[in-house]
């Protein structure tokens, strides 16, 4: 039983201009990482790849390593912190790659019409259909491993993830009156694209691009961990994890879980602040 | 519109939804077939893999991948061959791709779809529950669903295997086991990790669906004349959530393909998944090429079959339309 | 001045088989306000809409001062706007939600007139003024605004053109009785001070009354009556605009008499 | 409020139209709505609907006109508090409990609202809509058909067989708000709130389910509480008219007294600023601000800010009910409205 009421509507869009909890401590861990990984060679308590046989599987808190070591005695803090530079450079990259491709051709499909927009559609649908793991993987398999060629797939990938909701926000964007008022007062159908429709539909791209980073994320940490990613010496978190595997059978996971977690938070967070973006246009857009 | 017409014109629609699924899955085909040809330098070594052969050997794989014809005729024949289910020979094994896959559909297969029923039932539930209930129950599932959609499925194997397998013991670590029963046991904790984040992006997506469908009018028209609170849900609320609901769920089996990559090996599984990402270190194409290409078949299957239950669900997807 | 400012022959606009505007002709002198009249489905909406240029015709023609329209250049996209201007039902949705209702006044004036930022800015001031809006409202966002005062802003917009001829679609519709007033009325005053010619298309005959000198009553793409306003609503002599006349509710409405009404339109 | 509450007894002696000694359809008396927040929605609501008499609440948007007829089935928005009184046919609804209110609704009052074509599940047949009204109220499910059948034959729709096979997307708007009433109306209830049923409907369809309305109300003896924005229309159909403002009722009196002589200088002011297609072309005239919900609405009289009459004493107190003529209005200087 819902009832519009003007004042309730009042209250709850005050409501929401107050950042959520969560959406603070998304950005602070976020920033966290940021900073940890660019500062790594000055903050990190050990170097990433110093072994010590002797000091092999410790457990989180035991003496100078505070997050313990992995089984060929690394910090594993510093790992992490070495770690988050491929670990959040590469998804990034696959981000700006697909959102420059998914812009152009979400829009182009959306204000072109016709059998342009069914062949640009069609096409992304063809994308859509192979899982984006799975077109990296085919990649991999004709490349070898390494993280530039999965980073270009999965662009690719992602394209269609962002240029559908470009499409299909910026075709119900051109249907309101504004933008037909700007035709009526004369002004070219660039000039309004660039200038009304594109800003309009900028905020729901930052939304959906932070859903694609965390998924790109994900697909690269599963490459690495299953030895299809970097290739060492190099290091992710998903391949921290995969060096792990042995360690956790023999009931030893912390060198493995954490940087999980780490992978986990960093997801949770970039979700949250994608959800976040997306909820206030939502709320914008409410309105009587 | 007359019966008889529209009946025409849906008989119409089937064949143009099926004939573009068909389209898409030839396309795809392509650039599956295409891939090895995009490599710089000769594909041929691609396809070898650094492996030492013969100068027969190559020329053989060079005529088996029709590399020595034109692109357009050694797709034909490819595809020629994987239509009579045969998808090559592996480089790695040296038998059949067609059997390499076959015996290993049933774990794979099983596993999907032992963790698609696990997703999809706990998924809705959690959907409508805290859609309907609201307030505390609804940001707990909330937050469940946020973490559990952002958990990679290796991060949520590795926690599972270290927690149930080898600090309790509940589960086997490795292995598919034999029989049905055990089978079952075996890939619980398999199916679980593959299931979750189905399981988060259904509870999220069904419930703002089921919480959109709460707020529409026709629902509170219906309470309005007295009927009761489980046939409101029923027939008003769940009813008119099925399509994104469904359409969802088979989007969602993307994901769940490439999880038995993951989850097969992270637990030792002989699957489809794990004979995946060993063939694509391996670099055993025509392994790679044969389960992209019935990965995607399989994934256009279904959804084309989503799409046409479509307007069954929902009657005013209109048939003469064109599609998405 | 006796030249009409804008006149529509034989328009015809058809949608695959269904024809929504079907051999629609008038014309409107300066100054003068012209009623359309109808129902949905009447393609009061439709012809309204290819006056704004927002579609293309099937066939016929609109000539505006004396030329006849058409074309996608620049040259005759600008001058159709500057003569002709399109107030739309739903105010809200004619403004770019992104930008305060100055900024959206400002721009068609940075586009047809020229000129230094400051200049704009005195105009905008003006046109806000002009429709009775305050500064502050001017400095709101669309969503900060009520109805009334976004219909008033969207006016104002459309002022800042200084168009000859305002074509209104429905643009009272949404609005309170009190608001729909302020609205009406203002628009009146307007068309006094400024010698603007209104096409005001509209399903609600006691507005269109008030609001209008002559007017048309479109049925299913077609002109079914034309003429003087009072006289079309004192002896209407098209069974539909009987019709539509006697369905409006008052003191004493009789059903009875809007049945034989409907009859005797289904016996045509 | 709770004093003005007793001035109820006052309201015998207005114009009701001979309600006699049967009990009412409906009876509202100084119900009052908040919101958990403490936002005040309506304050000292007052509305009486006898058996088969037609009453109309007329009132711009925020008025708190649909919030009050709502609250007669006891739908009160999330977290609201009612004081009060509201009885249908009998029943107390703020303190009934979940299966009173659901036999209330099944059996004793129907609602009709705006937008046929929200009101009903569009994945559903129009026959499933009727017969889930049937068999809600206890019809056996055998009889069902039947009677939907009879239903929609009632409400003028050709091929009633057919188009309970048909989804509501193949329907117009007015023969969807003809299934809608023919569902209303299956329960034989003793009170009907129509909610703006005509205002999403074309002129020449809004007569003829106005006609269909009052036909079948006729025949059933149905009270109706028609709540509309439309002065006209209230006018034109009901015995009484209530006039709301702000969540309060500013004006009560019959539907032809409502034109001839206005006592409120709202209602006046309604009257005024709508343009009409009967009579000699008059000015209208504007009401300056816009219309107020409850919550930030000015102490005292609600409408004094918009007010020509309003002086010094009218933001004291919230003015009581007086007779005026033919009306009750809230107002101290009833009698400097009418010319």
């Amino acid at each position: 039983m819902t009832l519009t009421i003007p004042a309730l509507r009042a209250r709850s869009a005050r409501r929401r201009r107050r950042r959520p909890l969560a959406v603070s401590l998304a950005v602070a861990f976020l920033i966290l990482l940021t900073v940890a990984g660019l500062l790594a060679p000055v903050l990190a308590p050990h170097s990433p790849d110093a072994t010590s046989l002797l000091n092999s599987l410790l457990p989180p808190g035991a003496g100078e390593h505070w997050l313990g070591t992995d089984s060929t005695g690394r910090d594993v803090l510093s790992r992490i912190m070495y770690g988050a530079r491929l670990s959040l450079l590469a998804p990034l990259g696959v981000v700006l790659l697909s959102g420059v491709l998914g812009i152009a051709i979400g829009l182009l499909a959306a204000r072109a019409g016709g059998w342009a927009d069914a062949v640009i559609s069609r096409g992304m649908d063809i994308v859509f259909a192979f899982p984006s793991l799975l077109l990296a993987m085919l990649v991999v398999a004709v490349t070898g491993p390494g993280l530039t060629a999965p980073i270009c797939a999965l662009a690719v990938s992602y394209t269609p993830f962002v240029g559908r909701v470009v499409r299909s926000v910026a075709i119900q964007e051109g249907a309101r009156p504004y933008m037909e008022s700007y035709r009526v007062m004369g002004f070219g159908v660039l000039w309004v694209t660039l200038r009304h429709l594109l800003p309009n539909v900028m905020p729901v791209l930052i939304a959906q691009s932070a859903l694609a980073f965390g998924y790109a994320l994900v697909d690269l940490a599963s490459l690495s961990y299953l030895g299809l990613g970097v290739r060492p010496p190099d290091a992710d978190w998903g391949s921290m994890i995969s060096q792990a595997r042995s360690a956790i059978l023999q009931g030893e996971p912390w060198s493995g879980l954490l940087p999980g977690l780490v992978v986990l938070l960093t997801v949770v967070s970039v979700n949250v602040l994608g959800e976040h973006i997306g909820g206030s246009i939502a709320g914008k857009r409410e309105g009587s | 519109m007359k019966p008889t017409q529209r009946r025409r014109t849906f008989a119409g629609w089937i064949g143009r939804r099926a004939l573009g699924g068909v389209l898409t899955v030839l396309i795809a085909s392509i650039l599956i077939y295409g891939a090895l040809r995009l490599v710089p330098g000769d594909p041929v070594l691609a396809v070898t893999g650094g492996r030492r052969l013969t100068p027969e050997q190559i020329e053989a794989l060079r005529h088996r991948y029709g590399l020595d014809r034109g692109f357009a005729q050694g797709y034909l024949a490819w595809i020629g061959d994987a239509l009579r289910l045969d998808l090559g020979t592996s480089l790695n094994y040296q038998t059949g791709v067609t059997s390499l896959i076959a015996d290993r559909l049933g774990v794979s297969g099983l596993l999907i779809l032992y963790s698609a029923l696990l997703a999809i039932v706990s998924g809705s539930a959690v959907a409508l529950v805290s859609a309907v209930k609201g307030g505390p129950v609804n940001r707990v599932a909330g937050i469940a669903a946020a973490v559990t959609t952002a958990t990679p499925t290796f991060v949520s194997a590795i926690g599972l295997l270290a927690l149930f397998s080898v600090g309790l013991g509940w589960f086997p670590a490795t292995g598919a086991g034999t029989g049905l029963a055990d089978r079952l046991w075996h890939l619980t904790l398999p199916a679980v990790a593959m299931a979750l984040v189905a399981f988060g992006v259904l509870a999220r997506v069904g419930n703002a669906a089921f919480t959109e469908e709460l707020r529409r009018e026709h629902v509170e028209v219906a309470r309005s004349r007295g009927v009761g609170g489980a046939a409101v849900i029923g027939r008003h609320v769940v009813r008119n959530a099925l399509a994104p609901m469904l359409t969802i769920v088979g989007l969602l089996f993307a994901s769940l393909f490439v999880g038995t990559a993951v989850v097969e090996t992270a637990f030792g599984l002989d699957g489809v998944g794990s004979l995946l990402v060993g063939s694509v270190s391996r670099r055993d194409f025509p392994v790679v090429q044969g389960i992209a290409l019935i990965a995607v078949l399989l994934f256009v299957v279904i959804n084309t079959l989503v799409d046409l239950a479509m307007p069954f669900i929902d009657p005013r997807v209109t048939v003469g339309g064109p599609s998405r | 001045m006796n030249a009409p400012v804008l006149s529509v022959t034989s328009l015809v606009k058809r949608f695959g088989h269904l024809t929504a505007v079907d051999d629609v002709s008038f014309e409107l002198m300066p100054g003068a306000s012209l009623g359309i009249v109808g129902e949905s489905g009447s393609g009061k909406t439709t012809t309204a809409r290819i006056l704004a240029g927002l579609e293309q015709p099937t066939s016929g023609t609109v000539t505006l001062d004396g030329e006849i329209v058409g074309g996608q250049s620049r040259r005759a996209r600008l001058r159709q706007a500057r003569l002709l201007q399109m107030i739309f039902q739903d105010p809200y949705g004619s403004f770019d939600p992104r930008r305060t209702v100055a900024e959206s006044i400002a721009e068609p004036l940075r586009l047809h007139a020229p000129g230094p930022a400051a200049a704009h800015r005195a105009r905008v001031g003006e046109l806000l003024d002009q429709v009775g809006l305050s500064a502050r409202a001017g400095e709101s966002l669309p969503r900060e605004l009520s109805g009334g005062q976004r219909q008033r802003a969207a006016i104002a917009r459309a002022l800042g053109i200084a168009p000859r001829v305002l074509v209104l679609d429905e643009a009272v519709a949404a609005l309170d009785v009190s608001i729909q007033a302020q609205i009406l009325t203002l628009l009146d005053e307007l068309r006094r001070d400024t010698g603007i010619s209104y096409v005001f298309v509209s399903h609600d005959l006691a507005v269109v009354r008030y609001i209008t000198d002559t007017a048309v009553v479109m049925r299913h793409g077609r002109i079914v009556e034309r003429g003087e306003t009072e006289q079309i609503l004192r002896s209407p002599r098209h069974p539909y605009t009987r019709l539509l006349l006697d369905s409006i509710p008052s003191p004493g409405w009789d059903l009875d008499r809007v049945a034989r009404d409907r009859r005797a339109l289904d016996a045509l | 409020m709770r004093v003005l509450a007793k001035k109820t007894p006052a309201r015998r002696e207005a114009p009701d139209g001979g309600a006699g000694d049967r009990r009412d359809a409906l009876g509202v008396s100084g119900l009052s709505l908040t919101l958990g927040t403490g936002v005040p929605l309506l304050a000292d609501v007052t509305v009486r609907v006898g058996r088969g008499e037609t009453v109309g609440l007329v009132g711009e948007s925020g008025s708190g006109k649909s919030l009050t007829a709502r609250t007669a089935l006891g739908m009160l928005p999330r977290g609201a508090r009612a004081t009060g009184e509201v009885t249908v046919a009998d029943v107390d609804v703020l303190a009934a409990g979940r299966r009173r209110l659901r036999e209330l609704r099944r059996t004793r009052a129907s609602m009709i609202f705006q937008d046929p074509r929200a009101s009903i599940n569009p994945v559903r047949r129009i026959g499933d809509y009727l017969t889930e009204g049937l068999r809600a109220r206890g019809v056996p499910a055998r009889a069902v058909a039947g009677r939907a059948l009879e239903l929609l034959d009632q409400v003028g729709i050709r091929d009633p067989g057919g188009a309970l096979r048909c989804f509501p997307h193949e329907f117009s708007g007015g023969m969807l708000q003809r299934v809608v009433i023919a569902g209303a109306l299956s329960t034989e209830p003793e009170l009907l709130l129509a909610d703006e049923p005509t205002t999403a409907l074309d002129v020449t369809t809004q007569a003829e389910v106005i006609a269909l309305l009052k036909d079948m109300q006729r025949a059933h003896g149905t009270g109706m509480l028609f709540v509309t924005h439309d002065l006209d229309l209230a006018a034109a159909i009901c015995d009484r008219v209530y006039v709301m403002y702000a969540g309060r009722i500013v004006e009560e009196s019959t539907g032809s007294g409502l034109f001839g002589a206005p006592a409120h200088p709202y209602t006046r002011a309604l009257l005024e600023a709508s343009p009409s297609v009967h009579g000699d072309r008059v000015a209208i005239r504007a009401i300056a601000g816009r219309p107020r919900s409850l919550a930030d609405s000015p102490t005292g009289c609600s409408f004094r800010d918009r007010c020509p009459l309003a002086g010094d004493d009218c933001a004291e107190t919230v003015p009581a009910h007086r007779p005026h003529g033919q009306s009750l209005a809230a107002c101290l200087r009833p009698g400097q409205v009418t010319p």
